[in-house]
């Protein structure tokens, strides 16, 4: 056995073949993350560009379409391509704050709370139950009536909800470390809790943090989307997937492309996530699962 | 084997069973033959994964994928278990062959009274009246010594001690008389006193059922209170049987004689114990030879090469070692 | 017994507590309500009239008292677009949400239950593998998309559902489809899961060593203890269902509880969507103690802690 | 307990006096206190310099948390330990931490001992690194000495705990133990996890360290059969108190307490006579039975056993029980 296998064993042999639909996965996360960071460049038109001359093409490789515009134009003669191109930056951008953020967040106080168990526990520990049990769908309208719809209203329910998984389920992980022998004995030789935390406890439960990350870059991205379909996300006319779909609505019947590609965007990054991060999970620790 | 297969209650004939995972195939259980008499009380001795659960579950047919039972022969009352249907087998679970598992927190279901648990084992195999029912058991909480049997049987498991509740997995394999008892380690998760009540009880009811015993086991100590003969298990093959009084006084393998050597004896104080080298072979890298060479004091060089074939020492001992005979 | 439910009481009740204090004060965070209370051409006689009335010049303890009083009191406000009382609202509605929340949530146990059970029997053969795939896109396709494909394919394409309103079984069957596919994709899971662990158990293979048939074993022994966490799962999803509802009522037109939120937010009628917002929350609370009651029942060993 | 104990023993290195360690059961819903365990329930003993003292008993008789406590991970409820004379309980910062160095500890399972993402350096060196004054050539040198010392090899240093087998990671747990050079290791069940054919050889290893570097051993097993043969001197524990303790050989030869009878009856499989299979079960310490708290198990019990509870008394020079059959 060599040193650097183990050093990397994430990516060693312990994950055993890879299968088509992990790698496919992973392609549409690239695709999505280089649509994010380059969309100026990737689409061939600007988002907001309105064009009333070519409103309401159907996509290509339908009858009537023009080939300018792969996925048709919307009632303002806005490409849909670039719009999907450039939502996916919205959606990036959402999901390194709903993820980054909260994890962060709920690591530290899942850990925290975990660890030195007492009052701290109880209170993190309620904290996270009615997190996770407030309609948050609501408070979020509640939110965007209050302030106004907003990329920020939309940062604030992403964080308040996200990070009580996070810290749910770091903390589970901390308490059964917490009694394991090696953080005893880490103890009973006088090293410190911070040390015992970085050393012992975070590393250990960094793979299920992973693992949740993931998942959460899905859920942070439906969630982004409900609220702005619903009109308490994203203002327009910013390219949002979620507001796409509730622009195109009305227009089931003689523009179906309007609502049906950006869900089409939504469910594939989604869907990519989801395997991705099962994936991990298997290969990381079979009994690991969430509720 | 013996020439007198017929009288056997059970015999095994060179048993195989195997786990087909990635990283290969494990031989858990490799050519296995032993034979067990009516009322007779075989041991199965050997360490962590040599394969004896395994040959136990296997008896049962009960093992899940990914392993198989690849080979061999099962007779129980002269038929072959390994050729039997599903169906057929259903038959044989529980009303003649039973089992009693090693750990008394999981073996039994938490959410069913225990009275319940036993009924249906008796309701599987036979139709009886409710109070027939009732009767008989309460008749198997006295048999295993459950005080107050009326009460307890309205008891979840829960809300028994370890000791109790490993009684109870006795009541149950012994609902219907059956005539092969399993027994995988089942006193190891027990208290010390506890656990020499258990052996006693079975004991006891194995005197007054007749039942047979194979009792799987790490322990040899427990071995020679209880069974009648023993058999070694060493990387899924028996290395060593014979009587247990005997084989333990004269152990011819040379596995046999360090495990026996390694255990401290009363009086042995702060003298060194007999060690024996290394670890158990790899399930999935078996040595080609013997598979106790690499780890033998005396091991020669066939040893390496060739797994030795049992070799008879008496009428009812034998030994796969090339030291021996 | 007593103890436990005592307990979870006392739980439940500082809950609801907390969350009222929550919602309290994300509802004070602009500091002032009464400019979201009135319509734009209130004087400031009128706003400081309004202040007075709801209390706004007391200290914040004084104003969450007051807050909590009318509440307890059923006094949720007026509506600011149909000025009418807002529990009137809520009350008309809330049968019709209700009435889909319930029909997706059966639907979806209906199937999750037994496809969870065959898929964890199943491993890895195609019944798993089809479970598996049912999960993860009820998962990952967002419910309003879900509704309006379906609207697409059954009734612009087909023609043969209606595409909104309220009335005959016929109405009912997309918005519930929409809603309950989530909640089988994770009840399905969870089942599965759930099933997966329990199977693997001592006690399983004994009912097994018994000579029960396979049948038995699954159903009765292994089924018994994988329900316990999955009620419970299906009692939290339930009320997430309900908040789902905004989504699908919102789509098919659907005269329910969620719709009134939506609107709400598009006429910025603030009484009614705090009014949802609170009403909601103790449903949710509310929830969690009866699945904790039906806990009791599911595992004995709950019984005497 | 006996109080002439306390003159003062250049040989003794860790002293119990009277030391009881009472669980609070906190229930309904305020957590209020109803009643407490008393998991070790005032025991005496000492441990001398250089020797192995067992303790042995089955679950809940307190011999696990009479370990916590020495190690300082639950705080005594009464009573005193004595290390080298002074109070552990109220000793200074510094004073701590040259405690905790010279009192290490190796537990059961030697899989949960060892961090799965730590190499076996960090895991050796861990600590070491408390003390602040060593450099890290030192630190390593000391690892790699320590490793040999268990018996196991410099290259193991920067490989993973799950690349050895369940004795080399005993080993591990071993050479942990001694990197600080401790005067004390307490062995918590050392060995019950390990496979048979590997036990002797872990016991050979621990008596050759002992008698190499003179330090002394606190054993902890259920095995009476194992701690025997360790240990110099041994104490039989039921229910959280001491029921009878001397030299392991008296111990063995004049056994006083019919319950150490019956360990020894389990511990040797020699139980053909019925009387030494106890009847019932351990007693629980949450409600212990009155008197002395094995009279319901006992086959010699007295009306007396039911009321009184019996002291530990000196029956010979250095073998004391805790039994009314003793005057």
């Amino acid at each position: 056995m060599n040193k650097v296998f183990h050093k990397r064993r994430l990516f060693g042999k312990r994950f055993g073949k890879v299968n088509p639909g992990v790698v496919i996965s992973l392609v549409i996360l690239a695709g999505f993350i280089i649509c994010g960071i380059f969309a100026p460049f990737i689409a061939p038109y600007s988002p907001t560009n309105i064009n009333l001359g070519d409103a309401l093409k159907p996509p290509a490789f339908q009858a009537g379409g023009d080939v300018h515009y792969p996925l048709g134009t919307d009632r303002l003669g806005r490409d849909v391509l670039s719009r999907i191109i450039f939502g996916a930056r919205v959606s990036l951008q959402v999901a390194a704050i709903g993820v980054v953020a909260s994890g962060i967040i709920g690591l530290t106080l899942g850990v925290i709370s975990g660890y030195k168990g007492g009052w701290i526990d109880i209170i993190i520990q309620r904290a996270v139950d009615i997190m996770l049990g407030l309609p948050m769908i609501l408070i979020a309208m509640v939110l965007a009536i209050i302030f106004g719809a907003s990329i920020l209203n939309v940062a604030f329910v992403l964080i308040i909800i996200f990070w009580a998984t996070f810290a749910r389920q770091s903390r589970a992980e901390t308490l059964k470390l917490r009694n394991l022998d090696f953080v005893t004995l880490a103890r009973t030789s006088g090293t410190s809790d911070f040390i015992i935390i970085l050393r012992h406890i975070v590393p250990n439960v960094m793979g299920s943090m992973l693992v949740l990350a993931t998942l959460n870059v899905g859920a942070t991205i439906t969630l982004e989307a409900t609220l702005s379909f619903l009109g308490a996300g994203i203002p327009p006319p910013a390219p949002s997937w979620g507001l796409m779909t509730a622009d195109g609505r009305d227009m089931v019947v003689t523009a179906w492309w309007l609502s049906f590609m950006p869900g089409v965007a939504i469910s594939l990054v989604v869907l990519a996530c989801n395997v991705f991060g099962d994936w991990l999970r298997d290969r990381l620790d079979p009994k690991l699962r969430t509720i | 084997m013996s020439e007198l297969a017929n009288s056997h209650l059970l015999q095994v004939i060179d048993l195989k069973t195997h786990f087909f995972v990635s990283r290969g195939t494990l031989k858990a259980v490799d050519g296995v033959s032993f034979y067990l008499n009516k009322g007779e009380v075989l041991g199965i001795v050997g360490e962590s994964a040599c394969g004896k659960s395994v040959t136990g579950l296997s008896l049962m047919r009960l093992i899940e994928p990914p392993g198989k039972i690849v080979g061999g022969q099962i007779l129980f009352n002269g038929e072959d278990l390994l050729k039997l249907g599903e169906k057929d087998m259903l038959k044989i679970r529980g009303r003649q062959i039973t089992m009693i598992q090693q750990n008394p927190d999981t073996s039994l279901n938490p959410v069913f009274r225990i009275g319940n648990q036993i009924a249906e084992a008796i309701t599987t195999h036979r139709k009886l009246s409710k109070e027939a029912l009732n009767e008989k058991v309460i008749e198997l909480l006295r048999l295993v010594r459950i005080p107050s049997p009326e009460v307890r049987a309205l008891d979840y498991p829960h809300q028994m001690s370890g000791g109790m509740r490993q009684r109870i997995a006795g009541a149950i394999a012994l609902a219907c008389d059956a005539n092969l008892l399993i027994a995988d380690e089942p006193t190891t998760n027990l208290d010390v006193t506890t656990q020499a009540q258990y052996i006693k009880l079975l004991e006891q009811i194995q005197s007054e059922t007749g039942v047979g015993i194979i009792f799987i086991t790490h322990d040899f100590g427990i071995v020679s209170t209880l069974t009648d003969r023993v058999a070694v298990m060493y990387a899924g093959r028996i290395v060593e049987t014979g009587p247990t009084k005997d084989l333990m006084e004269k152990p011819a393998h040379p596995y046999t004689r360090a495990l026996l050597d390694s255990v401290p004896k009363p009086g042995s104080s702060s003298t060194r114990l007999h060690s024996i080298q290394g670890g158990p072979p790899n399930p999935n890298k078996m040595p080609p030879g013997c598979r106790f060479a690499p780890r033998c004091e005396k091991v020669k060089p066939e040893c390496l090469k060739e797994y030795p074939p049992e070799v008879k020492i008496n009428n009812n001992r034998s030994a796969s070692c090339y030291y021996v005979g | 017994m007593t103890r436990y439910l005592i307990n979870r009481l006392t739980q439940g009740i500082i809950a609801l507590f907390l969350s009222s204090v929550l919602v309290f004060i994300l509802l004070r965070m602009t500091g002032d309500p009464t400019l979201l209370l009135l319509t734009p051409d209130a004087t400031l006689a009128d706003v400081a009239a309004l202040r007075v009335q709801l209390g706004l010049d007391q200290p914040y303890p004084v104003q969450y008292f007051l807050f909590m009083r009318n509440i307890l009191q059923g006094d949720f406000g007026n509506s600011l677009f149909y000025h009418r009382p807002v529990l009137d609202l809520i009350a008309a509605r809330f049968p019709a949400t209700l009435l889909l929340a319930i029909t997706a949530n059966a639907l979806g146990m209906a199937i999750a239950l037994p496809f969870g059970v065959i898929a964890a029997t199943h491993r890895e053969k195609w019944q798993d593998t089809m479970a598996k795939v049912t999960a993860i896109l009820g998962q990952s396709l967002p419910n309003f998309w879900l509704g309006i494909v379906l609207i697409q394919i059954f009734s612009v394409w087909l023609g043969w559902l209606p595409s909104s309103g309220y009335g005959s079984l016929k109405f009912l069957i997309l918005p519930a489809v929409a809603l309950g596919f989530g909640s089988v994709a994770a009840i399905l899971r969870l089942t599965r899961s759930s099933m997966l662990d329990v199977l693997s158990a001592d006690y399983i293979r004994l009912a097994r060593i018994k000579g029960l048939p396979e049948r038995l074993v699954i159903w009765k022994h292994a089924l018994r203890n994988a329900l316990i966490p999955v009620v419970t799962f299906a009692g939290i999803y339930f009320v997430r269902t309900l908040a789902g509802s905004v989504v699908v009522e919102t789509i098919f037109a659907w005269p329910g509880v969620g719709r009134l939120a939506y609107e709400a937010v598009v006429r910025r009628d603030f009484p009614v969507e705090q009014g949802i917002l609170i009403l909601f929350t103790a449903l949710f609370i509310l929830f969690n103690l009866m699945i904790d009651i039906i806990y009791l029942f599911l595992d004995p060993r709950v019984k005497l802690r | 307990m006996s109080d002439n104990t306390k003159t003062k023993n250049d040989n003794v290195l860790l002293e119990f006096i009277d030391v009881k360690k009472y669980f609070p059961i906190r229930q309904g819903v305020f957590a209020k206190t109803k009643g407490y365990i008393k998991a070790v329930d005032g025991i005496s003993y000492d441990i001398r310099k250089g020797e192995t003292f067992g303790l042995v008993g089955e679950s809940g008789c307190g011999k696990s948390t009479t370990s916590k406590l020495v190690l300082l991970i639950e705080p005594i409820t009464s009573g005193k330990i004595l290390f080298d004379g002074k109070d552990i309980s109220n000793l200074s910062q510094s004073e701590r931490q040259a405690y905790r160095e010279s009192v290490q500890p190796v537990f059961q399972d030697p899989t949960g001992s060892l961090d799965p993402r730590c190499r076996v350096s960090t895991i050796i060196a861990e600590p070491l690194q408390v003390r602040k004054n060593m450099t890290k050539e030192q630190i390593h040198a000391r690892v790699l000495e320590v490793l040999e010392m268990a018996g196991l090899r410099s290259d193991h240093a920067e490989l993973f705990p799950h690349q050895f087998s369940g004795g080399q990671r005993q080993r591990i747990a071993m050479a942990r133990a001694l990197s600080t050079e401790p005067k004390l290791i307490i062995l918590d069940e050392p060995i019950s996890s390990l496979d048979v054919s590997i036990r002797a050889n872990m016991m050979n290893q621990l008596l050759d360290l002992q008698a190499k570097l003179g330090i002394s051993y606190m054993l902890i097993a259920h095995d009476l059969a194992v701690i025997l043969h360790m240990s110099t001197r041994v104490a039989v524990m039921y229910v959280g108190k001491i029921v009878e303790t001397g030299d392991s050989k008296e111990l063995y030869e004049h056994t006083a307490h019919p319950y150490t009878k019956a360990l020894f009856a389990a511990a040797f499989h020699s139980a053909n006579e019925g009387a030494l299979i106890l009847p019932g079960e351990v007693a629980s310490p949450y409600n212990p039975p009155s008197g002395c708290h094995f009279h319901p198990r006992c086959p010699n019990a007295m009306p007396k056993c039911k009321e009184i509870e019996p002291l530990l008394k000196e029956i010979s020079p250095g073998h004391k029980a805790a039994c009314h059959l003793f005057k």
